[in-house]
């Protein structure tokens, strides 16, 4: 069985106020090199079955998953484990 | 008249409550499970948090039946007013073009706000004046208005934007707090005209909202009136 | 199958196994002799639940009888899920504590946000509409940054799940002290509004109804939750690797309207919520009330993952789930009715006439143990009280007088105290708003509520200060029961009755147990003085942190009623040239005040007096008053004393100010904090008659509109502000606290 | 420079409440294989240092970023585009 790990981030030009509120605080931590941080979603669809995966993926996101307003998305597929 | 308020799994009765004091006639509380909205003057979507607003506010509320219906109401010229998560729901359905981002302070924000009413000659706002300044509140954690810079420009072009915020709560574009349709017939928007329909309560400004419908209604039933 | 991997009862009794589930040697015996054999580790587990302190309240039971819940205005006292009042036209005001700290020290989000939940649940079962929540919390100094952690998330938390609800969360109280650093409090209180004859109960009757099982599926959540809360958190605030119970307000807002309907379902016996040690309690329960036994498949128990153990399913505390009693042969109709909202409803098993609580799980016996026991012979401990030597040290300290010398800066850093300072930015995420009837939100003394179609309104507070009950749990419990009432009079009711948040730390040392004790003697007293029936309450034993117990903190929240409308009253002052009077004589009263905390960092010697014949004539005098229209605003005085209550009457006023004149001692005037005193503001020409109705009123200034507060004393203006500066100190000193960095 | 992709998901058995909703609309949509949905954040950071990343990765997880409460946590380096 085959498991979708959708990866769900908001478009360029966008203001992330959540990954500007994380970059207001690094300075309380030793992390001198981090530039810019963007907080997004993390889908993961566990199918039944193997056939027309990324048909139905796609069909999620275009349809439910992603407002294409303001979001874009990418994904990978993974067979699944011992869950 | 005869208004409907569609309801969500998560939605609240505020909207439903109060406009069946504020309104005459009827108005019905529609289960989203229902599918018959022919005969409304003027169809509501409440507030509240339509399935957790999980996902994104609104957006698992779309998809089901019910949206095809209001579309269609909504090509046929009918009044919709959507009030916060009725906002939030008329963007993600495509009804109103933009999407609703997290505050740009990212909590939840509940409080009284100064809005100014950008454009009084649509059927929603003809009892204010343009420019009036009402006091409407707010109770929201997803408010903050985005669409991109061509979508605006059209926005302004049309005088689409109804309402905005006198300090911007949340980060929106151009402090838009509501939003109309094109063709005007479709009203969005975040602050809530339902709780500022009382003076024990602290504001009356919703009002003339209410007014301005049963006003447009009247004018276009003077015979039967 | 999977219970192959369970101790034997043998090994159970060898191995003293029932320790680890919170039972002592002596209950372990008990158990035994009550059920005639060795309990089988389900039954172990069933039973250490049930006889924790949370369910069975089997060290506070005897010091609960102390209170009395007698009233013409109580309904339904101590019993059910929540207590109810009769607010007249046959309506009911259902309401209930409940303390959620051990989750929320460990996962505050969550454990806020499943407190939330779980004090509704209580609401609605009973067939009340909740339209109110409100909440008491405690935490450390804000200047360390775990607690600022757990401040931040315990408010969304709050938020998250009663906004959700479309709930308004109207009112509570945030008190700061080191005690709590380690162990902070938080307490929710739910308000629901009843049509009497709506009223339900947990009841299992009728030999072959239906057990319905509604709502979210069971997880391993926070399994031994029950026990847990009950046991001291370890040093480094980590649990017993109990499962996070996570909440879904969703699920809850849809069971709250399902439940609201099929309460006017014929079908319908009984319901309960599964709340603290989930499907064991509500199930025994409901059959116990009843005098009747009940069996359950396990098997047809939903179940969120795989594997699931009786053992693991009678003990989850997996949220949003319901037990209902249901007519045999109706089921259908109940299904359909949660069908309708999406919920799942099942049937999963049956009242039988045999007193014993079975369980079957894959055609096995898995637990039969007599219920009557289960939910009724807990074991009762009278544990020992001893006065702790602190108390008497303090008793004989000379009165602490605080020396101040600048006054306006005293007076703007008491403001900025994070007890005292502004909770708008915490409140603001609070939906207070919903259901479009709070008349006054957060930010005055009681959150006031109109109830619609009639000419009348609620009032509620949560009130406990801490420190006077540190120093002498006696006094300061009759001030808790005080305070509360106060806030609710000034507000413009008549206070009606209470619920208790008793939070306290091991009652196994004596000097915590004799705090305990003398604590709610004193709440006792004075709700029994002043009126107001104890209907309903929750107990926290155990917060303590590396063996250091929190200040008792028994929290009371109170509602009161408004006769009508016009009643409605708020601190905040309305107009210029309006007459300032004081309610009250002050004395120099500094133990346990803000000023001491400000100057010392430490609360020690007396707590302030309160005499509660005194306490209850001006309640009266005052509410009387209000009722004849006499009064503009009043405001009772609490920590920081007159200074701090004449600015926070003046903030958020449009551009007025007040003109004060005072003689007498200026430390003790501006910032004692003695006892049943209040603040009201008068037209002139009422002044007369406001004088004639509340005796012990002195005339102190006049409202002005120069936006500032003056304040001379004698021949001295000792304090001439703006009103602006100092609000701005006020307000802002919680949020810079919270972002200045370490 | 590089870019750390953070994949921060609810650990087994904890309550997915966003999940479970999403899950509850599937049927409204053409894709009939999707047995299970489970919602999680997406932290993307972007560095201006080659430097020790891994190291700044797993103190910003461990003090910031992820609640170890519920959640856990993967994360992987990539090489930054022009953004
Ligand atoms: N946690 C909270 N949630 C909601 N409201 C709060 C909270 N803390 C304080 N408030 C509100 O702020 C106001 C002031 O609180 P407090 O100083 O405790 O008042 P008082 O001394 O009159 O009891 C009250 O209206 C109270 O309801
Ligand atoms: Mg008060």
């Amino acid at each position: 069985m085959i498991k979708a790990v959708v990866e769900i981030s908001l478009k360029q030009g966008v203001l992330d106020a959540q990954g500007k509120a994380i970059e207001e605080v690094l300075d309380q931590y030793d992390v001198d090199g981090v530039e810019r941080i963007r907080v997004g979603k993390l889908v993961e669809l566990s199918f039944a079955t193997d056939e027309n995966i990324e048909e139905q993926v796609e069909a999620l996101c275009d349809q439910l998953l992603v407002n294409h307003e303001m979001e874009e998305y990418s994904y990978r597929l993974e067979e699944r484990g011992d869950e | 008249m005869k208004s409907a308020v569609i309801v969500f799994p998560g939605s609240t009765d505020d909207l439903y409550e109060i406009a069946s004091e504020v309104l005459p006639g009827d108005v019905d509380r529609i289960w989203y499970k229902e599918s018959n909205l022919a005969d409304y003057d003027l169809i509501m979507l409440s507030g509240g948090f339509s399935y957790g607003d999980y996902l994104r506010a609104g957006a698992l509320a779309v998809r089901t039946p019910i949206i095809n219906v209001l579309k269609e109401r909504a090509d046929a010229g009918q009044l919709i007013l959507g009030v916060g998560n009725g906002f939030q729901i008329l963007l993600e359905a495509g009804l109103l073009p933009g999407a609703m981002l997290q505050n740009k302070d990212l909590d939840f924000v509940c409080k009284n706000s100064n809005l100014i009413v950008r454009n009084n000659r649509t059927p929603f706002t003809e009892k204010y004046a343009e420019n009036e300044v009402v006091s409407i509140p707010i109770a929201h954690g997803t408010g903050r208005y985005y669409c991109d810079q061509q979508t605006l420009e059209q926005l302004k072009a049309n005088q689409q934007i109804i309402f905005t915020y006198q300090d911007n709560p949340n980060g929106s574009v151009e402090n838009i707090a509501g939003m109309i349709n094109q063709s005007g017939n479709v009203l969005g928007m975040m602050p809530h005209p339902e709780r500022a329909t009382s003076a024990l309560l602290g504001s009356e400004d919703g009002l003339k909202l209410f007014q301005s419908i049963i006003e447009n209604w009247r004018g276009n039933h003077v015979t039967e009136a | 199958m999977s219970q192959k991997l369970e101790p034997t009862p043998e090994v159970i009794e060898e191995e003293q196994i029932y320790r680890e589930m919170g039972l002592t040697d002596d209950e372990y015996q008990s158990i035994v002799k009550i059920i005639g054999r060795k309990p089988n580790y389900t039954e172990t587990g069933i039973f250490s639940v049930m006889w924790s302190e949370h369910c069975s309240y089997k060290t506070s039971k005897p010091l609960l009888r102390k209170f009395s819940s007698e009233g013409p205005q109580v309904i339904q006292g101590p019993g059910e899920g929540a207590g109810i009042v009769d607010i007249g036209d046959g309506q009911g005001l259902v309401f209930k504590i409940e303390s959620h700290n051990s989750p929320s020290a460990i996962e505050p989000y969550q454990g806020a946000a499943t407190g939330v939940g779980g004090i509704m649940r209580d609401i609605f079962s009973m067939g009340a509409k909740p339209i109110a929540a409100l909440n008491s919390l405690r935490f450390g100094r804000l200047d360390i940054e775990r607690t600022k952690y757990l401040f931040k998330e315990v408010a969304r938390g709050i938020a998250g799940y009663g906004n959700r609800l479309g709930v308004p969360t109207v009112g509570g109280e945030i008190q700061f002290d080191d005690c709590y650093e380690g162990n902070p409090l938080v307490n929710a209180m739910g308000v629901g509004l009843i049509e009497q004859k709506d009223i339900q109960k947990g009841i299992a009757t009728g030999v072959g109804n239906t057990v319905i099982y509604v709502g979210a599926e069971t997880g391993r959540d926070g399994i031994h939750g029950a026990t847990f809360s009950s046991v001291e958190l370890a040093e480094d605030g980590t649990g017993q690797g109990s499962d996070i119970q996570a909440g879904d307000p969703f699920v809850e807002k849809l069971l709250i309207d399902a439940c609201l309907e099929v309460i006017h379902s014929d079908a319908l016996i009984g319901m309960q919520d599964m709340g603290a040690a989930g499907l064991t309690s509500s199930a025994s329960e409901m059959a116990s009330k009843a005098g009747m036994g009940m069996e359950l498949n396990l098997n047809l128990v939903p179940q969120r993952e795989a594997n699931m153990t009786a053992y693991e399913m009678m003990l989850s505390e997996s949220q949003e789930r319901m037990l209902l009693v249901v007519k045999q042969g109706h089921e259908q109709e109940i299904y359909d009715l949660f069908e309708k909202y999406d919920l799942k409803a099942v049937a999963i098993g049956k009242v039988t006439d045999d007193q014993q609580f079975r369980l079957v799980h894959n055609g096995e016996i898995v637990c039969d143990i007599p219920v009557d026991p289960l939910a009724e012979d807990a074991p009762v401990y009278y544990k020992e009280a001893k006065e702790p030597e602190y108390y008497q040290e303090f008793q004989a300290l000379p009165n602490y007088y605080p020396e101040v010398t600048d006054y306006e800066r005293t007076l703007i850093e008491l403001l900025q105290q994070p007890t005292i300072a502004s909770k708008e930015s915490v409140y603001q995420q609070f939906d207070s708003m919903a259901q479009v009837n709070t008349v006054v939100g957060p930010g005055s003394d009681a959150a006031v509520l109109r109830i619609r179609g009639f000419d009348k309104a609620i009032a509620l507070t949560t009130d406990c200060n801490s420190r006077y009950i540190y120093l002498d749990p006696e006094v300061g419990g009759q001030i808790a029961v005080a305070e509360a009432a106060r806030n609710i009079v000034a507000s413009g009711a008549k206070p009606l009755a209470l619920t208790d948040g008793l939070n306290f730390g091991n009652p196994d040392k004596p000097e915590t147990y004799w705090a305990m004790e003398k604590s709610v003697a004193g709440m006792a007293k004075a709700s029994v003085a002043l009126n107001t029936p104890v209907v309903s309450g929750n107990v926290s034993l155990y917060n303590e942190k590396a063996g250091t117990p929190i200040f008792p903190t028994p929290i009371v929240g109170m509602v009161g009623l408004h006769r009508s409308l016009t009643d409605i009253t708020t601190l905040s002052f309305k107009q210029a040239e309006d007459v300032i009077l004081l309610i009250g004589k002050t004395k120099a009263e500094f133990g346990g005040s803000e000023l001491q905390n400000l100057l010392e960092a430490n609360y020690f010697g007396k707590a302030p007096s309160i005499d509660l014949a005194i306490e209850k004539q001006r309640q009266e005098q005052l509410l009387t008053a209000i009722q004849s229209g006499f009064v503009r605003s009043a405001h009772d005085l609490s920590e920081g004393g007159l200074a701090v209550a004449l600015a926070e009457s003046l903030f958020g006023t449009d551009q007025l100010g007040a003109d004060v004149k005072l003689v007498g001692d200026v430390t003790t005037l501006l910032f004692s904090e003695t006892q049943s005193r209040y603040l009201v503001t008068v037209a002139p020409d009422q002044v007369e008659a406001f004088l004639q109705t509340v005796a012990e009123a002195t005339i102190i200034g006049h409202v002005t509109n120069r936006e500032k507060l003056e304040i001379t004393v004698g021949e001295n203006t000792v304090i001439n502000q703006s009103i602006a500066q100092l609000e701005k100190a006020w307000k802002g000193a919680i949020p810079c606290l919270l972002n200045s960095k370490v």
